[in-house]
């Protein structure tokens, strides 16, 4: 496929950035965060989505899905960076869909698919379970019981796991039955089951990741998704998966805060000049664009690669992740630092880009874990 | 040199027997005393040991007895120090009066505002603030508009400053107002000081990307200062500023290489994989020993500068050490972020993803990296 | 679309039978055929491979068959460049002719200098080299003070360039110069053509760190060239000029990320320690692993530029990726330098250490990296 | 001791500068290149130093030397950076001195050591064996034979060893004797022994390295050399040592190619204005100065901790070669570009400190490899 959008992409493109340039944005971050009771996503937001039919976009239509492009969802994320819209878009429509959507039928895949594509179920992923990030450690146990399963261990940094209606669960079982290949696990549980505790934290981004217990939860035989891969391939293609969003999510960061940035450049005025005018400030801007150039190739790149379920969708994934990272990093400091004193305001939105980037970055891998992961799949 | 070990062993039982054992703590941004007015103390010790010091004038220990030092010669305040640094004392004071204006009312000011302002700093019963920075003129800040008419006697001043820290909290604000329009604009400036009391001081809180509200912006509504007031002659206060950024580079240049409780390596230690002694992420290894060279190189720049000064009096460095150490303070926290992985992304309670967020301020405030870079081409590099 | 299907089919056929197997196989510096009056073929299967494509017009696949080309629409010339790129064959003819003059002559040039200069440059007849550079006019080509006095049939030629790649060996120049000094800087400018057989040229090679000369400078004494030999209007030369640069910057922006004999990986798996399936160096693990990165995305982004340009005909994007491009092989020969130790140290027939050198003129020729980062300040980002 | 110059060290500075404007830099460099049989060094320059004392400084009084410090020495490796100086110094009044001195009398000691004090012999030390700097990876075998012992192995990388009178080999023995403490040994050995071939390399900097293999060498007991402390001790501080010097040297380098460049920026005119008046490059200026200044301080206290013999010599030794060789990296790059197409010709000076530059770092082991013990040393 050809690193251009379609005239179907760049549509879905510019529709998202017009709904949410009117829909989103930094100031409706911050009345968000500053609500009474805040709860880390804006209701009416994603009710709008679901009317505008984005988490319906990767569903098949045999669930009521539309079943896009990736490359199609990934230009919605890419603009979800750029109005930092706060919505379980990510958790739900994207990564509990893959999941769900590679899983064989049963009785919740059924059900829950059309009920995403309608925006009527939110549903978080549990996979970490340590600080850093290290997606092969896992710990949660699934033991075989009298009458069925226990399910026990602790989950971190579970992104809307204190807004799901239901949690995707990797773990690792004990006893290998026929259900379940391999040595990794997926359950699908509802989040309100007895013996599940949920600890909400409010993040520097504002949205909310939880801490999420499992103590002797009782697992049904349909709780347990089943697939035609094994577990370890579905593990690696959603983690894959999910850092490519993520990069185009953090390209979309980066752009805004670097257009926010080279608008203040032609705005603000000391020493009698406008502060673009001096070189090396543009020199530094004009680094900082180049760079955020090839995010925008390497993005496209792996959005695509995932399109044609290629060979090298998780070292592209690695790549793309890595440098995405480390450029939000450059453009989001940068934009601080260029804005002076008023970057450092909360009144001021580049703080929100700031810590969005952060986020986003540490969520399935840094540009560390994924420097060191491109050059092990490079065969460095 | 007999004299000095003497002197040494004479403030080193002083020291032992009234250094609260409370003050030998690690301490945290919440534990600085900052006096005042009204002053908060965090605890009997902290009041007890500002009392002590103070009035050993130990608090501004090279200033002249008779305005609350204790006359110290630079070497006896230097073993003062290193005792101090000995037995991990915390400071008794910190803020702007001693470190900053204070300095600068003894190079510049009258006698009478020796007397006036002084003692009072040395005791910590005042707390001082900055209004150097306003909406219009952060890099550029000779380019300020405060207005300052002059009536004779008296001065009415008008206009807004921004980044005031503590502004709230503060008694006392040394303020950069522009007392004459009709000149190039480093010469129309006066450096004058007024309590924050008088009518027509206003102070309003910023709150910042961190979550604290600790600079204020202070509106200046028809501010009447005595004439006496002034620090230096009547527009010439730009010898005055340049001698306070100086001052306040040169402090700045330090942060974050204070010893810390943790270090990084013991962040790194406790918080990734170690194999055979080795970290396991290798990529985080490489960046934090980039740090830690840099790190040390800092350091060491910062005693060989020193040592120069002390010996040949030459010191042309303060911006380059400002510029590099906030650099490097901003680079430490970018690697305690990541070190502390998903943790440092909590935003409550988290000192970690707090700080992280404060030190991106670093290389903005006491004069952006920028400025810092075009002091040293044109000042020391002859570029321009 | 099926008509493209035989074209390729044929295209292929044609050089199954008629690119010689020695013109298959990986080239060096050394290799390229340049052509010329006198020329150098380094092996008959050389020669014959440039008799054979400059027959058919491939050498210039998109000029007019008139002009020595093959007529072929984008589309047609891309599926030769594919189909050549298959069978790894190597350029039949390269220079400044086909690659920089010729189109600009194509666009800019009169009925009579396409007939008398591109079919020849087709056939790789005529070797040219480029008059721009001065030695007071580098970043500023603009200011060049190569003066032209018009004596209405004819231009009389006097100044001195700098940096003509290969002037020594080429035939002809095309040399901008300054027709009229009462204007402004961009304004009088004229680009023109001579024979550097014509009297008064001279050239000296110029030795570089890398211990070759690949350049040259030339002195322009009392140079008489024709005034048919103006490409474009008189003094209307920096037109041209520009399209010229910006052809040379799409070129450079390339530099060295064509196939290699043996990619930077391989050099780094050959010399350094390998431990399950890991280089044993991590800390050149890390900044291999940097530029690969880099370089992909790179890459990628050349592709997607190309492809957008082809789709919207925009394209603003020369400055950046020259600026990249360049940056990005001058890493690249770091790393290889550090990759091969103490070995690349030598002097002697030592191809590592002397494409390391020559990189470094890279980001200096075609305009330097500060001069597209001004291009992209001003062009793109709108700033100055 | 104080990071401060005494007045004698910075005299010795002064003298250095001074006698090495007249008599080194480039252009005598290049000259010394081109001649018909280029021997990698200035005799005239060497023995001038000789006559200034400069070999003589590390070698104690009772074997005719005077004794001075470390600082000092350092002092004039630093200006034989900022000239170029192509001598012997290094590789014998330094490397060789500091094991001799070390080593307990014997006859070779006692006849060597007096004459390098005059400048009357040069000794090159053999102790690398691969293209990569492997300190630990000695192959080189001294075994024990009917009347004493045979040397076999292949040296690389040996530093003036075409010019040397006399080779330091570090060696592994393979019977252990009374003589020689350990595994590793060090022997003193003429270059025109029998079956000792040494083959010469020009390097990139005009300087000579040779390839030396030992072809059943006989070894007499007093050619091996035996010291107070361990040949591993012995060993890890020559390597310290050796980095510490080259570091100086890298810093006088760095801080010439440099000074030139600041020069040009002030001289040269482009679009009407000297080119230093261009922010970009001023910035960029600003920043390199900054860096040299840290390395500085990073050369001082490491040449002070060899003085002291303090416990963090190899520490202090491989955080100043990572940091001079990465800033002599950028100082003589930086210098190239902003030169412009001038500083790419031979007939300029910076492609010498490039060049210089490049062999200095990768001497005892480049920044990859001293980042990487800096990191182990630290704890990391």
């Amino acid at each position: 496929m050809s690193l251009v959008l379609s005239e179907e992409e760049t549509m879905i493109r510019d529709t998202a950035n017009d709904f949410l340039s009117e829909n989103a944005g930094p100031d409706m971050l911050r009345k968000l965060r500053d609500q009474d009771d805040p709860c880390g996503y804006s209701k009416v937001l994603w009710e709008k989505m679901a009317d505008l039919g984005w988490p319906s976009l990767l569903i098949p239509e045999e669930f009521g899905g539309l079943d896009f492009s990736h490359t199609a969802m990934g230009q919605i994320m890419q603009q979800v960076g750029v109005h930092l819209a706060t919505t379980p878009l990510f958790s739900t429509g994207i990564l509990a869909a893959e999941v769900l959507k590679k899983s064989k039928v049963n009785k919740n895949k059924e059900k829950l698919l059309p009920l995403i594509a309608e925006g009527k179920v939110k549903i978080a992923v549990a996979l970490e379970e340590g600080s850093r990030y290290e997606p092969a450690v896992i710990n949660t146990r699934l033991d075989s019981s009298s009458n069925g399963y226990l399910l026990n261990g602790n989950k971190r940094n579970v992104l809307d796991g204190g807004l799901a209606d239901y949690l995707i669960v990797v773990c690792r079982h004990t006893s290998k039955g026929e259900h379940i290949q391999g040595d990794l696990g997926f359950l699908i549980l509802d989040a309100n089951k007895t013996g599940i505790e949920i600890k909400n934290n409010m993040l520097i981004d504002s949205r909310m990741a939880s801490i999420v217990t499992f103590n002797n939860v009782e697992i049904l035989e349909d709780e347990i998704l089943k697939f035609e891969q094994t577990p370890e391939l579905i593990l690696e293609n959603l983690l894959s998966t999910a850092n490519i969003y993520l990069s185009a999510e953090l390209l979309g960061v980066s752009q805004k805060a670097f257009e926010l940035t080279i608008e203040y450049l032609k705005t603000r005025t000391q020493f009698g000049v406008k502060i673009g005018s001096f070189q090396a400030l543009q020199h530094r801007a004009s680094h900082l664009w180049a760079e955020i150039e090839l995010c925008k190739s390497i993005v496209l790149k792996a959005l695509r690669a995932l399109d044609q379920n290629s060979d090298d969708i998780a070292k592209l994934s690695s790549f793309a992740k890595a440098k995405t990272s480390k450029i939000s990093e450059v453009a989001t400091n940068e934009g601080i630092q260029m804005h002076g004193g008023i970057g450092m305001t909360d009144e001021f939105y580049m703080g929100f880009y700031l810590k969005r980037a952060r986020v986003a970055q540490m969520l399935f891998g840094d540009w560390k874990y994924h420097t060191d992961q491109a050059a092990t799949l490079s065969g460095y | 040199m007999n004299n000095l070990n003497s002197f040494r062993k004479d403030i080193r039982s002083w020291l032992a027997e009234n250094c609260p054992h409370a003050m030998r703590t690690p301490m945290l941004e919440k534990d600085i005393c900052r006096g005042g007015r009204n002053p908060v103390f965090q605890s009997e010790e902290q009041q007890i040991w500002l009392k002590r010091m103070s009035e050993k004038g130990w608090t501004a220990p090279t200033w002249p007895v008779e305005y609350g030092g204790a006359g110290f010669s630079k070497d006896q305040a230097k073993i003062l120090r290193e005792e101090l640094s000995l037995i991990n004392a915390r400071p008794p004071i910190s803020g702007m009066g001693i470190s900053m204006i204070g300095p600068a009312i003894l190079e510049f000011g009258s006698e009478k505002l020796k007397q006036q302002h002084l003692p009072a700093m040395a005791k910590g019963e005042v707390r001082w603030c900055q209004g150097y920075s306003e909406p219009n003129s952060g890099s550029d800040l000779a380019g300020l508009q405060t207005k300052a008419e002059n009536f004779g006697d008296h001065l009415i001043v008008n206009g807004q400053k921004v980044w005031t820290s503590y502004g709230d909290d503060a008694d006392w604000m040394f303020c950069l107002v522009r007392t004459n329009s009709d000149v190039g604009k480093h010469s129309g400036i006066s450096l004058v000081l007024f309590d924050m009391e008088t009518p027509g001081v206003s102070t309003k809180p910023i709150k910042l990307i961190s979550g604290t509200s600790v600079f204020c912006e202070t509106y200046l509504d028809n501010v009447r200062v005595d004439i006496e007031q002034v620090v230096g002659d009547i527009d010439a206060g730009w010898t005055v500023a340049k001698y306070l950024l100086t001052h306040e580079r040169e402090m700045l240049g330090k942060l974050g290489t204070a010893p810390t409780e943790k270090s990084v390596k013991e962040h790194a230690l406790d918080c990734l994989g170690v194999c055979n002694d080795r970290l396991t992420d290798e990529v985080m290894r490489k960046e934090l020993i980039d740090w830690e060279i840099d790190y040390l190189c800092h350091q060491l720049t910062m005693e060989r500068v020193n040592a120069e000064i002390a010996s040949n009096g030459v010191g042309n460095t303060s911006a380059m050490l400002k510029y590099y150490g906030t650099e490097l303070n901003k680079r430490k926290h970018e690697l305690l972020v990541s070190i502390h992985g998903s943790d440092s992304m909590h935003w409550e309670n988290n000192p970690i993803s707090r700080q992280w967020l404060r030190s991106k301020g670093n290389s903005i405030e006491g004069g952006t990296s920028e400025i810092q870079l075009n002091i040293i081409s044109k000042r020391i590099l002859g570029l321009g």
